[in-house]
């Protein structure tokens, strides 16, 4: 197991490198740069020249990111070419947020789809199960902005339930928080619960005709303790692959949501950084993006490896 | 101490969406009593035995008669009700032991969890009688093996494991569904041994369902023949056994008889081997499964490799056809060495060794036809097409006995027998010198094993086929095999001509297989049992 | 061929896609007005004379849904198609190319997955520029990874049957085998993700309007009219309703018909046994 | 919401350049400019929180004046920071930190007196030095978008700690106006940490998050009386037009520029809200056509064009008629040297059908690339353009590009394409900058002699009427002959909750020229 784990990490190690990279050419590819977006349209050559100088962006590409990742090895972030201060103490506020918005989002969405997967597994073919599939594909058919814009109709304009700012300031006490982030973890929620609650419901089903249920039906376990007890378990491992999935698209994905509902997470940092050819910056926000995506995964390996008591044990069966 | 039937079961009618499953089946249990219900796959024995404890597989319905445990018509109170009668009064012994324990639950868990629901005894008692249970029924440290999850556990160990789920609550009804169909001999001459035991001492009656006389021969008191969902026959067990009624009851009667060999003898010369194994030693990463086996195949020759699950033999397979490459040893095709790996095997030397699966549902791609299946590869290597591509395939299918019209159809809508025919049809296709046939009968159903084999030894006249054939079933191996090589844990223990391997003077290991065949004579059990402890 | 009984759910699918296969088909005959011309005021509610009201700059919602069904239908059909073409043939490939090539593969896939989606959409348009080629290309990309995630676990379990061996053993092509012996199997549950990738796609050239990208003006696609009117709706105008509805509508009566086709070759699972 | 990098570098920003009083050489003493004015005569009452929620920024702001873009770090700075001039609600310069000023006849000299009694916010009393210092952040080795525009200054002086003298390479009689622009904020000598600024305006930073918030705490006395009312402000980043609205009606926010024209209606309904409307002082909505590109080379190409465009029907669909129609000159209507008297070009098919046969291009098709880069709009606007072009039989096909690197990737390079300008104070610094033949901005790549020798002799011309005479001219030609197609003049639309009193529409930007965090006070 130990093994296993060192060596997805190294694994993951390697893949995060290769994702800066890839960030970082990619930026670069970009048309313009730093200096022509920050000076706009009244650039002159020379203005745009000297810029770049101060800037450090007339050394070669290779020598830039080399410099960047010696540096980031030095747990040095580096400083935001706009903003000419020191990215970690910029990143660090959005970070959390996107965190927190994530995580409480995930508090709400996990536990429900998968409830609702094991409802309409357990109640296959019936009413209720086309009843929830239908509305399940039905959230996830509006687009997220959308969603958020009518939530923000309903229970901000008309109703005047929740803010439509979700910003959170020091200043906010726990529950204020919490009031404020309503609307964004219900628009999220929408847009994840589907998918997990569809999975859990096909992975619980396709254990559901194994001879060890029919062995706990013969044991006269009722239907709910036998899906739950029996069936689930041996159904995780996808589910937790899945959720695993949407906690990550959850970090990284979520840019309309953070703008509609003025929430700032990395996402709208990114999008700003790349808009202003921020490299160092859009660096870091992939970087932490590419952690969050592998990091989530390794976990979610690892998970099924537990949850399986025969993955879990030394030797392989073939 | 006859006393009124525990379990009654009326006219029971059981119907899947388009067909009836069971049609109108009646019998009854008395205390003490084992009711045996034989019949191939498809007889329904299975069903009724579930119906027996008022369940339905998905999709069936019971349309039909009454369930009586008592008084009680298990149809008439409900799922809850039935929940309450299921591991207390009726208990459920199942085939596949490996798959009916739940793999991600300790065995403890699961064999008291029945009791625990009904809140039979507390969590404390439940426990140790499951460890009392298990130790009775012979598992060595049963404290430990509770502790075990299902894949830590053999298989003959987790069958016993099931029996004791099954009696934990001490119900007064235990439904045997083939519980020994999938062990190895020697296992299943022992666990069939504990089940007696167990009826005997649990004094409660039991249904037992198998597709093997002579299995049900040693517990039944009564039998009952089933076949397509009817009744054919019932009666006692030495009536069914020696004058049967009904001529199906005589023929499944007399499948099992085995005197007579079905294969040709060799010519005195055999020439030189097609086949030559030497020193072979495999392994699957550091457990080693092989160990210096070595053998001839001559043309025409048919040679038997036996033994028990784990000894190593369809690895053997997997080496002569290249899958697994040997860490150790040689293999020669007519005195060429066979490259180990099969892709670095030419196109010529794929082509002369074929391999026949145990399980014709893995081995044959169930989304595509038939006709496409047996074709392929006459058109990959003898550049077939169209009406050519079409004839041959039709003479392929006639070869191995299936009309021309399969070739439209596709493996499910085939029976067991019949897509093993196809497995063989598409191995012959190849125009192969080598088949390496790997227990190609040990899924199917008696009547047609035998079909099978005599298929086999047929095509091997015509073609003058080699057979490198796996079993662990000895009956097959002395009717067809010239020369047979027995393995124990990778190891040759013996090999040499059928006959005389299985004359004495014998290797224990050879004898202890072949007196573990059942054999269709009652009290044959104990006899066996006896003269065991008396070798111990 | 047993005879079918359709349940109501896919008769209903059925009846409302071939009702937008149909607008996408003769769209542009019945629509009221032209879709692309200014007919009336701005965001002028429901009536007579406009039946869905009037969009962003006055054109007839009706008529831009109606003809919008070709634009978007087509795009999304056409996105997913390529996008399974890529990632499906890849996941199967590195189920069966062995260990090596999948562990590489399936690194490769990780870095794009965990590279975010705006960056690559961006990278991959202005390599190529946007126009509706690169639009589906981009978008197919994209999702591509994600279907490869699907088709290789799909693969990697059918992979391990005998039929594959025995192929293997028949000396046959790497292609050969992933169309012939892994394809056909894995196709049941890759059908299933088509349904849903194929409505996701709908939306994916919403959300890349996000950019500033998607169907040239003034073509009419309902995830770029949900786009230009979504904010009327704060102030309670329907405008941006209709596009989203026809989106929802479709997704759901696809996903109804994939359900019904996959169920009737399946027997019930063990879930529906003692109901 | 992106439109912000689009004008905000268009450097100058000045409206009425013309100074009769300078003109005469006479002294200008400090107007009561800051008093409450009649138009809201109670007294300003001091005290709360001003909540704005503002669209034109991003996280990667900072109080840099050289590298100042977008309305909300600007508002940002001018909360912190007083300019040197400042524009009245007539678009008069009028004195900020520079109390008074002399002007040589020629307007090449310029003699001006530093208002005395002012302190930065690190204590430090305003002098010569610092306004030296803050002038010459944009002059020679500098990244400051404002450099080009200062290239005439040849020479500061310090002449006392109250006195500087700035000498022209050539007159300038706007000169003062040119020292308004908002790029002109002043900060102790020798001040480089623009992540801390240091100014003398009415509030002090409390907090600032880019992309976030800004919070502002009240520097107690400020030196213009009636202004900086607040205890605190907050200017909140908001881009999405329906959070702001809102925010706005929910009452989350007190005050939200760049409101939707489209949806204001709706707003203006609403009892808890008022909309300050500034007609005709937005951004130019221009489709440019670079003269110098076949086929616009062609006069005609561009007439038909500039007659093809349905301009009335564009402000009504897509600005809600919340717009003035423009001329295809970048001058406001409400500056004092634009050309009434020359005629609005009206929306004429068969004129446009004409040119185009003139132009030999009959049956040809036009490219015009827009994005939400450029305005929001545009690619709405386009698509009237695209409809009103059919019945004059021209093709139009639209090329709808990503926001992203808009003004690096498409102006100046695309032939034809979508591009706004921002207001000009001055009539002089509105056409040097979009259509002199030296201006670096000169996006339609118009050249034309008697143009330029106008312009210049206009600049320096101090008889009122030949002034207006040649500016006239100027507008006639860049009408007639230039690329622009300035079809629209788009209106300020800010939103307030009735409790804010003070605030007003300016001629220069919305939110009070983006000083209401010290010119609005609550009721």
């Amino acid at each position: 197991m130990g093994r296993y784990i060192a060596i997805r990490l190294a694994l993951g190690l390697v893949t995060l490198i290769s994702v800066t990279v890839l960030v970082f050419v990619a930026t670069n590819l970009l048309p313009g740069d730093a200096a022509t977006e920050i000076l706009g349209r009244g650039a002159t050559p020379e203005t745009l020249a000297r810029f770049r100088e101060q800037l450090g962006l007339d050394d070669p590409l290779v020598l830039r990111y080399g410099k960047w990742l010696w540096d980031l090895l030095h747990g040095d972030l580096g400083q935001s070419l706009t903003t000419q201060t020191p990215i970690a103490e910029t990143i660090w506020p959005r970070l959390v947020s996107t965190l927190r918005l994530a995580g409480l989002t995930a508090l709400v969405s996990v536990p429900l789809a998968i409830g609702l997967g094991i409802l309409s597994a357990a109640h296959e073919g019936t009413a209720l199960d086309r009843v929830l599939a239908i509305g399940a594909l039905a959230a996830i058919s509006f687009p997220e902005f959308f969603t958020a814009y009518l939530l923000i109709l309903v229970f901000s304009v008309k109703l005047g339930w929740f803010p439509n700012l979700s910003t959170i300031f020091p200043e906010m006490g726990f529950w204020e928080s919490l009031h404020a982030m309503v609307l964004p973890i219900v628009a999220l929620a929408c847009l994840v619960t589907a998918h997990m609650m569809r999975m859990t419901r096909t992975s619980i089903l396709s254990v559901m005709s194994q001879p060890y249920i029919e062995m706990a039906f013969l044991k006269g376990v009722p239907r709910g303790a036998v899906i739950t007890r029996h069936a689930l378990p041996n159904a995780a491992a996808p589910i937790i692959a899945v959720v695993a999935m949407n906690l990550a698209y959850l970090v990284v994905g979520i840019v309309v949501i953070e703008v509609v509902f003025v929430y700032p997470g990395l996402g709208q940092y990114m999008v700003d950084a790349v808009a202003k050819r921020d490299i160092p910056v859009v660096q870091a926000c992939g970087l932490i993006f590419g952690i969050a995506f592998i990091g989530l995964n390794l976990v979610s390996d690892i998970l099924a490896v537990l949850v399986n008591p025969r993955l879990r044990s030394p030797n392989r069966g073939r | 101490m006859a006393q009124d039937p525990i379990l009654e079961i009326r006219n029971l009618r059981i119907e899947a969406q388009e067909h009836v499953l069971v049609d109108d089946v009646s019998l009854t249990l008395r205390r003490g009593e084992v009711l045996g219900l034989i019949g191939e796959s498809g007889a329904g024995k299975s069903t009724i035995a579930l119906a027996a404890m008022g369940y339905a597989r998905a999709g069936c319905r019971i349309t039909g008669g009454e369930i009586r445990i008592d008084a009680t018509d298990l149809r008439r109170i409900g799922v809850t009700g039935r929940q309450g009668y299921r591991g207390v009064r009726i208990a459920y012994v199942a085939q596949s032991a490996a798959a009916s324990f739940n793999p991600a639950m300790r065995l403890v868990d699961q064999i008291c969890e029945s009791p625990l629901r009904h809140r039979q005894m507390t969590k404390a008692e439940a426990q140790a009688r499951a460890v009392a249970l298990l130790g009775r029924l012979g598992l060595p440290d049963p404290q430990a093996l509770a502790r075990k999850y299902p894949h830590e556990v053999s298989g003959g160990q987790l069958q016993r494991a099931m029996a004791a789920m099954a009696v934990i609550g001490r119900p007064d009804i235990l439904v045997f569904d083939e519980p020994t169909t999938a062990l190895d001999v020697t296992t299943q001459l022992e666990v069939l041994a504990l089940i007696k035991k167990i009826i005997a001492e649990e004094h409660s009656a039991a249904l037992y369902i198998s597709h093997d006389l002579a299995v049900v021969s040693q517990l039944a008191d009564r039998i009952m023949v089933l076949r397509g969902g009817k009744m054919v026959e019932l009666g006692t067990c030495a009536q069914i056994l020696t004058a049967p009624r009904e001529c199906y009851t005589a023929a499944l009667v007399a499948e099992r008889d085995h005197s007579q060999p079905m294969m040709r003898p060799l010519p005195a010369d055999p020439g030189p081997p097609v086949l030559r194994v030497q020193k072979v030693e495999a392994a699957y990463g550091r457990t080693r499964v092989l160990q210096g086996v070595t053998l001839d195949l001559h043309r025409g020759e048919t040679f038997a490799v036996v033994g028990e699950s784990g000894s190593g033999k369809s690895t053997l397979a997997k080496v002569l056809t290249g899958l697994l490459p040997p860490v150790a040893g040689r293999v020669a095709l007519d005195g060429r060495p066979l490259p180990e790996g099969y892709r670095s095997r030419s196109a010529e030397e794929l082509r002369r060794i074929q391999l026949i699966h145990q399980l014709p549902d893995m081995s044959l791609n169930p989304r595509q036809s038939i006709g496409k299946i047996v074709g392929r590869p006459a058109a990959l290597r003898l550049g077939l097409k169209g009406a050519g591509l079409r004839s041959r395939v039709e003479e392929l299918l006639a070869l191995v006995g299936l009309p021309a019209a399969f070739a439209d159809r596709q493996p499910p809508q085939l029976s067991g027998g019949q897509k093993q025919r196809v497995a063989i049809a598409r191995a012959l296709a190849a125009e192969p010198d080598i088949l390496i046939c790997d227990e190609p009968t040990s899924a199917l159903d008696q009547l047609i094993a035998d079909d099978i084999l005599r298929l086999l030894v047929r095509l091997q006249d015509e073609l003058g086929l080699s057979y490198l054939f796996i079993t662990h079933d000895l009956g097959i191996v002395r009717r067809i095999a010239h020369r047979t090589l027995v393995l124990l844990q990778g190891q040759t223990v013996a090999v040499g001509p059928t006959a005389e391997v299985f004359a004495e003077p014998m290797h224990p290991y050879t004898r202890n297989l072949l007196v573990s065949v059942p054999q269709m004579k009652p009290g044959w059990l104990e006899a066996v049992m006896a003269e065991k402890t008396v070798h111990k | 061929m047993t005879r079918l009984r359709i349940p109501p759910t896919a008769i209903f699918g059925i009846i409302v896609l071939a009702l937008f296969i149909g607008f996408a088909l003769i769209g542009p005959w019945i629509v009221p007005y032209d879709p692309e011309t200014t007919v009336g005021r701005t965001w002028s509610g429901p009536s007579a004379e406009f039946w869905l009201g009037t969009d962003n700059i006055g054109r007839d919602i009706l008529s831009r849904v109606i003809s919008g069904a070709r634009t978007t239908i087509g795009l999304a059909l056409v996105t997913t198609l390529l996008s399974f073409a890529i990632g499906v043939s890849l996941g199967i490939f590195a189920a069966v190319a062995g260990p090596r090539v999948d562990a590489f593969l399936s690194r490769v896939i990780d870095m794009f997955l965990s590279v975010p989606v705006l960056i690559m959409a961006l990278i991959v348009l202005t390599a190529l520029g946007s126009s509706i080629p690169t639009l589906i290309l981009t978008i197919a990309l994209l999702d591509s990874t994600r279907v490869y995630l699907v088709a290789r676990a799909v693969a990697v379990d059918v992979a391990t049957r005998d039929f594959v061996d025995v192929a293997r053993l028949r000396g046959e092509s790497l292609p050969w085998i992933m169309a012939h012996e892994i394809l056909p199997n894995a196709l049941p549950p890759l059908i299933s993700e088509f349904g849903l990738r194929f409505c996701f796609n709908f939306l994916y050239v919403a959300s890349l309007s996000f950019l500033g990208l998607g169907v040239q003006p003034p073509q009419a696609d309902w995830g770029g009219m949900v786009r230009e009117n979504g904010q009327a709706i704060s102030f309670g105008i329907l405008a941006p309703i209709w596009p989203a509805l026809a989106i929802a509508i479709v997704t759901v009566a696809v996903n109804l018909i994939v359900d019904w086709l996959l169920s009737r070759n399946v027997r019930p699972s063990g879930a529906s046994a003692e109901l | 919401m992106r439109d912000g990098n689009g004008w905000t570098s268009a450097g100058l920003l000045s409206r009425r350049g013309f100074l009769g009083t300078a003109a005469a050489g006479a002294l200008v003493t400090a107007g009561g400019l800051w008093l409450p004015r009649a138009a809201h005569a109670q007294e300003a009452k001091k005290g709360g929180t001003l909540r704005l929620g503002m669209e034109g920024g991003t996280s990667t702001d900072s109080f840099n004046p050289m590298t100042l873009s977008d309305e909300v770090p600007i508002s940002l700075c001018y909360a912190v920071m007083n300019g040197l001039i400042e524009f009245d609600g007539a678009g008069q310069p009028q004195p900020e930190l520079i109390e008074s000023w002399e002007v040589a006849p020629g307007a090449k000299v310029w003699t001006f007196n530093i208002r005395q009694g002012v302190t930065f916010s690190n204590g430090k009393t305003l002098d010569a030095q610092d306004v030296i210092y803050s002038i010459n952040l944009h002059r020679g080795e500098t990244v400051s978008q404002l450099k080009g525009n200062l290239e005439p200054i040849t020479d500061i002086k310090k002449i006392t700690d109250t006195q500087i003298e700035i000498t022209l390479s050539q007159g300038n009689a706007d000169f003062v106006a040119l020292l308004g622009d908002y790029h002109l904020l002043v900060v102790p000598d020798g001040h480089t940490d623009w992540a801390n600024p240091i100014g003398t305006g009415a509030y002090v930073v409390e907090s600032f998050e880019p992309g976030v918030r800004a919070v502002f705490k009240n520097r107690g006395d400020y030196w213009k009386p009636g202004r900086g009312n607040f205890d605190t402000v907050e200017i909140r980043y908001i881009a999405d037009a329906v959070a702001r609205t809102s925010a706005l009606q929910s009452g989350q926010i007190d005050g939200a520029n760049r409101l939707d024209p489209r949806t204001v209606d709706f707003l203006m309904q609403a009892p808890n809200l008022h909309i300050v409307r500034g007609e005709g002082t937005g951004l130019r909505y221009v489709f440019c056509a670079r003269v110098s590109d076949d086929p616009y080379t062609n006069k005609n190409a561009v007439l038909a064009l500039k007659y093809g465009i349905d301009r009335q029907k564009i402000i009504d669909n897509v600005l809600n008629g919340y717009a003035t129609i423009g001329n295809d000159h970048t001058v406001a209507p409400s500056n004092p040297f634009f050309n009434a008297d020359l005629p609005q070009r009206a929306y004429d098919p068969d004129k446009a059908a004409f040119h185009l046969k003139e132009a030999g291009l009959t049956g040809s098709e036009f490219r015009l690339t827009v994005s939400e880069g450029a305005w929001v709009t545009s690619p709405d606007c386009a698509q009237i353009f695209q409809q009103s072009l059919e019945p004059a039989g021209i093709k139009l096909e639209l090329n709808k590009v990503p926001a992203d690197g808009y003004w690096s990737n498409v102006w100046r390079v695309d032939p034809f394409c979508a591009v706004i300008w921002g207001a000009r104070m001055t009539a002089d610094e509105s056409l040097t900058v979009s259509y002199s033949t030296a201006s670096p901005m000169n996006d339609s790549n118009w050249k034309n002699e008697t143009f330029d020798k106008l312009l210049a002799e206009a600049r320096v011309e101090l008889d009122q009427a030949k002034r207006k005479e040649m500016y006239a001219t100027c507008q006639q030609l860049v009408s007639d002959e230039a690329g622009h197609i300035v079809f629209a003049i788009n209106d300020t639309l800010d939103g307030y909750a009735t409790t804010v009193m003070g605030v007003d529409k300016h001629p220069r930007f919305g939110m009070c020229d983006l000083r209401v965090a010290e010119k609005a006070w609550f009721a």
